[in-house]
């Protein structure tokens, strides 16, 4: 028998290559470099790799390719528009990472034990968080541009490990965190079980493992249906578990309260994006014209998970929590884009993405900064008087709240609106019903925490706001900024989208 | 350089840039800075008015630019006599409010140049929502509208201000979304039929089946009916007008209140023609039920702010019976009746305002002899609930009439249930009268100070202008006529001729 | 011998797996079972491998075994760091996290 | 028709006396009475000039008419701000601006120790102005506009001083009672323009014969509702006895001359509408007439003159509604009977007024006596009066009244019979009241206390009142000289034949006056043999006891009316509390209480997570597979 050799268009890999390399160098920071400079390099490091990675995808916008990396990996408009979201997500949420306040000294050491304290004092980092990151992103980058199952569920994996153990790295809290990684960790293996078990059915109902013989072999109806309707299903599982769909829910809100708010910000966000990205492309090319047999159920789920995310979080006592359900109800707005299954609704999936996105690292970059003596504070009723204390945090938190929210002249409304128009159009009438009396409610807790941080007068144990340091205060702005700007004037970014919102097949 | 509505909008907007550049401490300066841009914006727009082409039924001062073109949507603005008689009260209330509530802003939690930003966003966008001529924009301002509103009833209210802020919030919000949702749908269908848009007049023209109108045009009138607020969607009402100052009432019933009513003009009549249809009766039921009801409760009411909210319900019932009785007479005289009740209302808010400010209470009971003590500000309320209960001679009379008679030509029972009303009137009126200001002087009113010359500036407009247009409504009906009958006729009506002379 | 019994063989381990993921307590057993049950999975796959005779189940399985290593390390990581804070190893005991 | 610019200043003068006097406030102090009462005199002067002209035109020119300015105009409801002067308008605004101008002079004294004496003539003004529009409007829309500016004027003058709250009650009474009535007008207009398409005199009376019986009987029906309202007739006759309230030359000009008899004047100029629907006008009559015998009743009951007086005005009004109500014949001796009231009456309330002020403001008769030593002025002219209105030959009243009560006889068969007797029974009940004022006030021993010391009014005082008592001598008798009156109006009206005499004149006329001296003998007999208590008896009869309490007609509308509306209004604002806000909060605490429960389902356990997870994938499958099936 003759062996090929690879053939690898490194052009398209690049943006993945360089933040694996980014990564790579910064293991290796870490064994070679002193603790005291560790901190200030990696960042520079992890900044650096991220910003050429962006620069990279932006340099191969326009090439397209079916086949990069023997068919493993495919590349087009989406593909690119996911990598930009992600990349850019992840350098806003760099800077809220890099505020040493949010990670543990010293993850080895037992909570509350001396040597904790002495690393405390040290004034020691975990700086592996940064190469931790950058593999977390190549796996991001690789989700939603994988062709064939292996790359699909490595790049799942890749993603996830890294996020598994950062979720227990708080400086606070620790056995909470360590609770959050465990949880997270457990589940996310039983989740990928199902994933991988889905594959192995799907690679039995085609006898390929190439998303485009897959999606030949349902086109052609050639094979046997009970299989494609397990792995679907299955499948479905693994994806819908990352996203964080009703009944698949359940660990984030108890994850994204015990890690790191630095971590939470950005596996909320980026996590969202790789895994939708991901959905999309596997709903919208390989099964496609299954739509008979998945688009009933992911309707099912949509609505649940909006009307379960929205009514839960208005019984929530705890800002992170409240913000996940909030998560939770937002990915059934984003599974409506996925029923749509026509361009408007890519489009409108990937502009809600960004915006959604943005907003919520923002939003948790707020979270950073309230504290008390003992840390950070998460318990809305401490959030009390907010607005009269810091006028201006309050302020953002308020319109990242009311984005959430889909007021008008945020940037949600614009998502809102986009992804429900396009559900509607594809005939998901009641979808769409469901999507806006769950806004409806949804409204009702976001307006709850508004009144709790201005019209509330604040309890004698106060929480203080502090001063943001540089970083999180460039995350904060910029997300603001892009989050008010999309609100005001998206035209040039839905055109953007619209131009390079085609999949390949 | 000429005038325009974006100009018209982007005066207030700059103001309220400026007062965010303002320190906190100087509360003088903003206010003279508010009541600067508020009186100059009011200026452009009576120059718009005088420039405005009576008996020309298009569109004027039209302007469109591309806004979010991959969704067709613009920002396109323009006017025809109903939207400028509106924004028309908008603009000439502003400065009278910030005129009067000089000194509201003090019970706020936050600075006074805050207050009068707010003030003056609002202004912008009750404005915009009226100038608005794409759906998807009027929508924006509909429901951007509300964040300002929120922040001025629950940071300068009184009372229970934030649980009336967030029940208003809420009611509104959840107006809004069904509105969105049929917005969307409306969206959808002008996509299938010839390139998505959002173009009144383009949309008006859209086929649906009559169960889809039905629906859509029940997801935009709930919006109104709660914005109004037509019973049964009123209880937000009397809550939010009891907590907000008296200058955020008045522009909350004064001018927020009417976007409801103009919608129902401007977009449920007019997109939805066959629904209208459907709908009339029992929209016309819900009408005569406001009316009455509102009435009712007015004369049960201890609290002076809420008797003053409760009788706007009972007045917008009017509006709303005049709007589909679909009569010419009818339909200006709701259109007449928006613009009065918008002042007959700020005198009733403004002077209660200065009375329980005074008296530091707004429970009618605590009030006593106060036309004794305080002659001006006594008969300024009179005057004001004069023109609330429709006294001929006052312009509140004329809408009022023209409303009646226009509904009883078509549906004469509602017509004379809504009559009854007129007697109602009279008492929810006259009880407060007899028990704040007539009678023996009570102890805690004695010496309390009669109306500043601040005070009675503010006020004097109002009443002069409810007084002329009492006399001469005319300037005012001939602006609304030919939109008002455009309207109708679009609709395929025409005003039922007398019944015993065969129509000659 | 026919090829579908490997797969109903494959789905009871995999059925075991996630049954024991619920029942077992032991965060190291609930581990085990997840690994049991992607090898459920791996197994799947080279069944329909042979029976679609082509490879590529069978590098989808090698994939699969190199990546499960990777989670027992991040797994027995997290695992053992949680045990000594906690002197117990049971998941039910790790629930402060809950409402 | 002519169009004549001169009418607006009628309204115009006593209107800018009102918006000065307001305005300048305390300032005006000093002049103002003084200026209101030169302006409604130039306004009479002007009132004279118009009749002037008039007399100079033909009969068929005499009508005049000025257009304003536009109103309102939508679609084909058109209505010009318009003032209409014919030989009906004239009487009344030459009644209005003399008699108003009289009791202008006279409340300079009367009021001259009330420090808001200019307020009052403020008012006064407005109510002139007001009346003086009611009366030249020339469409219902105008008239409406005087009708409820009347209602106000009446309303502030009654409660002038509201801070007694009894008075203050009584002024709300008054006003929302008018309400009550303007509603019919409202409808009237309504109707109109629905069936007619016009609401103008002009326009409805072309329109009129055209028109079907049943939508003019529905006109004027409700025109008769409104009468009822601004003319104290049944069933809307209980505010004014509470109306007294008001200073009396108040009820002197407003509740006895003028605005109680716009009710008289609507309908008499709705005669082309009355005219053409029979159930209308019996209705008129029948309320007239239990009004005539209504207020009769109440007066014979009253201590406090001023309501003696007013139940009698009450009453003398039935009587011209009466009149009005009997058609062609009856309109013109209807507004005889209005002139002539208007003279006596006003007098009458001017004595009362005078005697008040001498018994510094004590009302009850009871407290009198032998007055006529004291003010001999005050006697005379209030004498006059009194003769007047019994209808003693040749006082004003004889002529009046006799006519109504001989065409009431006329208007035939039972009907004829019926409001004839009870025309007749009126005028006895008349004298028999009349004279238990006279006697309680004038005659007999002294009842008044201590402090009292009586005196004669000064001239500003006694001046008007004997114009008036000239006025009530003389008026009757010119204005029936050869029918003045009645061909004077008989433009107006339709031209009718002379009706059969069912009793002569002559008859009816002596019939009256037996009723009249019965009356007065049985009053003399009451009051005059023996002491008077100065306390109202209380061991008295039943029925006195109902009379005292005005036949329970406040009971009768507390119990229907205010009752029922507060339980309406209380039950309603319970309602809107529980029921409505009740869904409105329970939705919003439902919510939070199943999301509570919801938020249980998150156990905190990790395997339960799994076990969630397990579940989904399953019942995912199961659902695949069911969809495919």
């Amino acid at each position: 028998m003759k062996f090929t050799t690879p053939v690898l268009d490194y052009a398209i890999l690049s943006p993945i290559l360089i933040v694996l390399a980014g990564a790579l160098i910064g293991v290796m920071i870490e064994a070679f470099l002193s603790k005291t400079r560790r901190p200030i390099v990696q960042l520079i490091l992890t900044l650096g790799t991220l910003l050429i990675a962006l620069v990279q995808v932006f340099r191969i916008r326009n090439t397209t390719s079916l086949s990069a990396a023997m068919g493993s990996v495919i590349f087009d408009g989406p593909a690119f528009l996911l990598q930009m979201t992600i990349l850019i997500i992840s350098i806003i949420s760099i800077f809220l990472i890099a505020d040493n306040e949010n990670f543990t000294a010293l993850a080895a050491a037992l909570p509350g034990s001396i040597e904790e304290q002495e690393a405390t004092c040290k004034g020691n980092q975990v700086t592996e968080v940064y190469p931790l990151t950058l593999f977390a992103v190549a796996g991001m980058l690789l989700f939603p541009i994988a062709s064939d199952l292996i790359t699909l569920f490595v790049a799942l994996e890749m993603l996830s490990l890294p996020l598994y153990l950062m979720a227990g790295l708080s400086r606070r809290r620790r056995l909470m965190s360590q609770e959050a990684a465990l949880k997270y960790f457990l589940l996310g293996a039983f989740s990928s079980a199902f994933f991988l078990f889905g594959a192995a059915y799907l690679y039995g109902y085609s006898g390929l493992i190439s998303f485009a013989g897959i999606r030949e072999s349902i086109v052609g109806g050639t094979g046997n249906d009970v299989f494609l309707l397990i792995g679907i299903a299955f499948l479905s599982v693994g994806l819908l578990f990352k996203v964080g769909a009703v009944p698949f829910h359940a660990w984030s809100p108890d994850v994204y309260q015990g890690a790191p708010t630095a971590v939470t910000a950005f596996m909320a966000a980026a996590t969202k994006v790789a895994a939708f990205g991901a959905m999309l492309r596997i709903y919208y090319t390989v099964f496609a014209n299954a739509q008979w047999s998945w688009s009933p159920l992911l309707s099912v789920i949509a609505i649940i998970t909006m009307l379960f995310g929205s009514f839960v979080a208005i019984a929530q006592r705890d800002v992170k929590r409240m913000l996940a359900y909030s998560s939770i109800a937002h990915a059934g707005f984003l599974i409506t884009g996925v029923i749509a299954l026509n361009k408007a609704g890519l489009s409108a999936s990937i502009f809600y993405l960004f915006a959604y996105g943005i907003a919520t690292v923002g939003a948790f970059a707020i979270v950073t900064l309230v504290r008390d003596s003992a840390g950070e504070v998460s318990d809305l009723n401490r959030w009390a008087g907010l607005g009269k204390r810091s006028p201006w945090v309050a302020t953002i938190f308020a319109f990242f709240l009311l984005a959430f929210a889909g007021i008008p002249l945020t940037s949600g409304f614009i998502g809102k609106f986009s992804i429900f128009s396009a559900a509607y159009e594809s005939g998901a009438k009641s979808v769409v019903i469901a999507g806006v009396l769950s806004s409806a409610i949804a409204a009702f807790f976001y307006i709850r925490v508004i009144v709790l941080m201005f019209f509330t007068d604040s309890h004698e144990d106060a929480t203080t706001v502090v001063i943001p340091s540089v970083l999180t205060r460039i995350t904060v702005i910029v997300s603001f900024v892009i989050t008010v700007a999309l609100g005001v004037y998206p035209a040039p970014l839905i055109d953007f989208i619209n131009k390079f919102a085609i999949f390949i097949r | 350089m000429t005038l325009s509505l974006t100009l018209l909008m982007a005066l207030p907007l700059f103001g309220a840039a400026v007062l965010s550049a303002l320190p906190k401490t100087n509360a003088l300066l903003a206010k003279q800075v508010a009541l600067g841009t508020t009186l100059v914006s009011a200026a452009v727009t009576i120059g718009i008015a005088v420039q405005f082409q009576r008996d020309n039924i298009d569109l004027q001062f039209v302007e469109s630019h591309q806004w979010i073109p991959s969704f067709g949507i613009n920002y396109a603005v323009g006017l025809d006599g109903i939207s400028l008689v509106l924004i028309l009260m908008t603009a000439v209330l502003a400065p009278i409010v910030v005129l009067a509530g000089w000194n509201e802003s003090q019970s706020g939690r936050w600075s006074t140049k805050t207050f009068y930003i707010l003030i003056l966003v609002l202004e912008m966008m009750a404005i915009g929502v009226f100038a608005a001529t794409d759906v998807f924009l009027f929508y924006v301002f509909f429901e951007a509208m509300l964040v300002p509103v929120y922040f001025l009833i629950g940071g300068y209210g009184t009372g229970k201000r934030s649980a009336a802020a967030v029940k208003f919030l809420l009611y509104s919000l959840f107006g809004g979304l069904l509105m969105l949702a049929s917005i969307i749908a409306l969206y959808v269908l002008s996509g299938e039929q010839g390139g998505h848009t959002f173009d009144t007049q383009a949309l008006s023209h859209l086929h649906m089946s009559s169960m889809t109108q039905n629906l859509l045009f029940l997801g935009f009138f709930i919006a109104f009916a709660i914005k109004a607020p037509l019973w049964p969607f009123h209880t937000w009402l009397p809550d939010a007008a009891d907590a907000a100052t008296p200058g955020t009432s008045v522009l909350l019933l004064g001018v927020l209140d009417k976007v409801g009513t103009f919608g129902m003009i401007r977009y449920c009549l007019t997109l939805f023609p066959n629904a209208t249809k459907t709908f009339t009766p029992t929209i016309i039921v819900l009408a005569v039920i406001s009316i009455i009801y509102g009435a009712f409760l007015a004369i049960g009411q201890k609290d002076i702010k809420r008797l003053i909210a409760f009788t706007s319900i009972s007045h917008f019932g009017f509006i709303t019976l005049g709007i589909f009785a679909m009569t010419s007479q009818g339909h200006s005289g709701a259109t007449l009746y928006m613009f009065n009740h918008g002042f007959s209302t700020a005198a009733l808010f403004l002077v209660a305002g200065w009375m329980s400010s005074r008296r530091g209470s707004s429970t009618i009971a605590d009030f006593g002899g106060l036309q004794r003590v305080t002659p001006v500000m006594a008969w300024s309320f009179f005057f004001a609930g004069m023109s609330s209960l429709a006294l001929p001679g006052l312009s509140s009379f004329v809408s009022e009439f023209l409303v009646l008679v226009g509904t009883f030509t078509r549906y004469p029972v509602a017509a004379v249930i809504a009559t009854f009303g007129i007697v109602l009137a009279a008492l929810y009126i006259l009880i407060p009268v007899q028990r704040a200001l007539h009678g023996p002087t009570t102890p805690g009113n004695e010496n309390l100070s009669d109306l500043t010359l601040r005070e009675k500036i503010a006020i004097t407009p109002v009443i002069a202008i409810i007084l002329f247009l009492g006399f001469y409504p005319s300037p005012l009906l001939k602006v609304i006529n030919p939109a008002a009958t455009h309207v109708i006729s679009q609709l395929g009506f025409s005003d039922p001729a007398p019944t015993q002379l065969g129509g000659k | 011998m026919n090829a579908a019994n490997y797969l109903y063989v494959s789905a009871l381990l995999f059925t075991i797996g996630a049954v024991g993921v619920v029942v077992r307590r032991n965060a190291i057993v609930v581990f085990m079972c997840v690994e049991l049950m992607l090898n459920a999975a791996n197994l799947a796959f080279v069944t329909f491998s042979r029976i679609n005779g082509n490879l590529d189940g069978q590098v989808v399985a090698f994939f699969t075994m190199v990546v499960a290593a990777c989670e027992v390390v991040v797994g027995l990581a997290i695992i053992v760091t949680i045990y000594r804070s906690r002197r117990s190893a049971s998941v039910d005991d790790a629930s402060l996290l809950k409402r | 028709m002519l169009i004549n610019n001169g009418l607006v200043y009628l309204i115009a003068l006593p209107l800018a006396g009102a918006a000065i006097l307001l305005l300048a406030g305390r300032r005006s102090d000093k002049w103002g009475h003084i200026l209101a009462t030169l302006l409604s005199a130039a306004s009479f002067s002007v009132g004279l000039l118009q009749l002037s002209q008039m007399l100079a035109r033909p009969t068929g020119q005499r009508a005049v008419e000025q257009k304003l300015f536009e109103w309102i105009s939508v679609g084909t409801f058109k209505v010009d701000a318009g003032l209409m002067l014919d030989q009906l308008s004239i009487c009344f605004v030459l009644l209005i601006t003399g008699v108003g101008t009289l009791i202008h002079i006279y409340s300079i004294s009367y009021m001259s120790h009330d420090h808001d004496r200019r307020r009052f003539f403020a008012y006064l003004n407005l109510f002139i102005a007001a009346m003086l529009l009611l009366v030249l409007g020339n469409s219902y829309l105008n008239l409406y506009v005087g009708w409820e500016g009347v209602g106000l004027a009446s309303y502030l003058l009654i409660g002038f001083w509201n801070q007694k709250p009894a008075y203050a009650t009584a002024s709300k009474k008054a006003f929302i009672m008018n309400r009550v009535g303007d509603m019919g007008l409202s409808f009237a207009i309504m109707i109109a323009f629905a069936s007619l398409g016009t609401f103008s005199f002009a326009g409805i009376k072309e329109a009129a014969p055209h028109a079907s019986t049943a939508s003019l009987t529905a006109i004027g029906i409700m025109l008769l509702v409104a009468a009822t309202g601004k003319s104290a007739q049944f069933p809307l006759q209980a505010w004014l006895g509470d109306a007294m309230a008001g200073p009396t030359p108040v009820s002197a000009l407003i509740h006895a001359a003028t605005m109680v008899t716009a009710g008289v004047y609507l309908i008499t100029r709705s005669n082309f509408i009355f005219d053409a629907a029979p159930t209308a006008q019996l209705l008129v009559i029948i309320v007239g007439a239990i009004t005539l015998l209504f207020g009769a009743v109440i007066g014979t009951a009253k201590d406090d003159i001023k309501k003696a007086l007013a139940a009698s005005t009450m009453s003398q009004i039935g009587y011209m509604i009466l009149g009005a109500g009997l058609g062609p014949v009856g309109y013109a001796f209807a507004i005889m009977h209005l002139l002539t009231h208007g003279f006596f009456k006003a007098g009458m309330f001017l004595g009362a007024g005078s005697v008040m002020h001498g018994m510094d403001d004590e009302v009850n008769m009871r407290k009198y006596g032998n007055l006529r030593k004291f003010m001999p002025i005050t006697f005379v002219t209030f004498g006059l009066g009194y003769l007047a209105i019994l209808g003693v030959p040749p006082f004003a009243g004889f002529y009046s009244k006799d006519k109504i009560i001989e065409t009431a006889f006329n208007a035939g068969g039972i009907r004829g019979l019926l409001i004839g007797s009870a025309a007749l029974l009126g005028a006895g009940l008349t004298a028999f009241y009349m004279t238990r004022v006279m006697i309680l006030t004038f005659t007999g021993a002294p009842r008044w206390d201590e402090k009292a010391h009586p005196h004669e009014s000064p001239i500003l005082m006694w001046l008007p009142m004997a114009i008036l008592a000239i006025g009530s001598v003389s008026s009757g008798f010119l204005l029936s000289r050869g029918n003045a009156l009645v061909n004077w109006l008989a433009p107006l009206f339709a031209e009718h034949a002379e009706k059969a005499e069912v009793l002569k004149p002559v008859v009816v006329t002596s019939l009256a006056l037996l009723m009249v001296v019965i009356g007065v003998v049985i009053a003399f007999m009451k009051y005059s043999r023996g002491e008077v208590s100065s306390v109202a008896p209380e061991d008295v009869s039943a029925l006195t006891k109902i009379v005292r309490r005005d036949l329970l007609q406040d009971d009768f509308n507390e119990a229907v009316f205010m009752r029922t509306g507060q339980g309406i209004t209380n039950t309603l604002v319970k309602t809107d509390e529980l029921v409505i806000d009740g869904l409105v909060r329970g939705v919003g605490s439902a919510a939070l209480g199943s999301a509570g429960a919801l938020r249980k389902s998150q156990t905190g356990f990790v395997r339960s997570y799994a076990a969630w997870i397990l579940l989904g994938a399953v019942v995912l499958v199961a659902a695949i597979w069911l969809v495919t099936l």
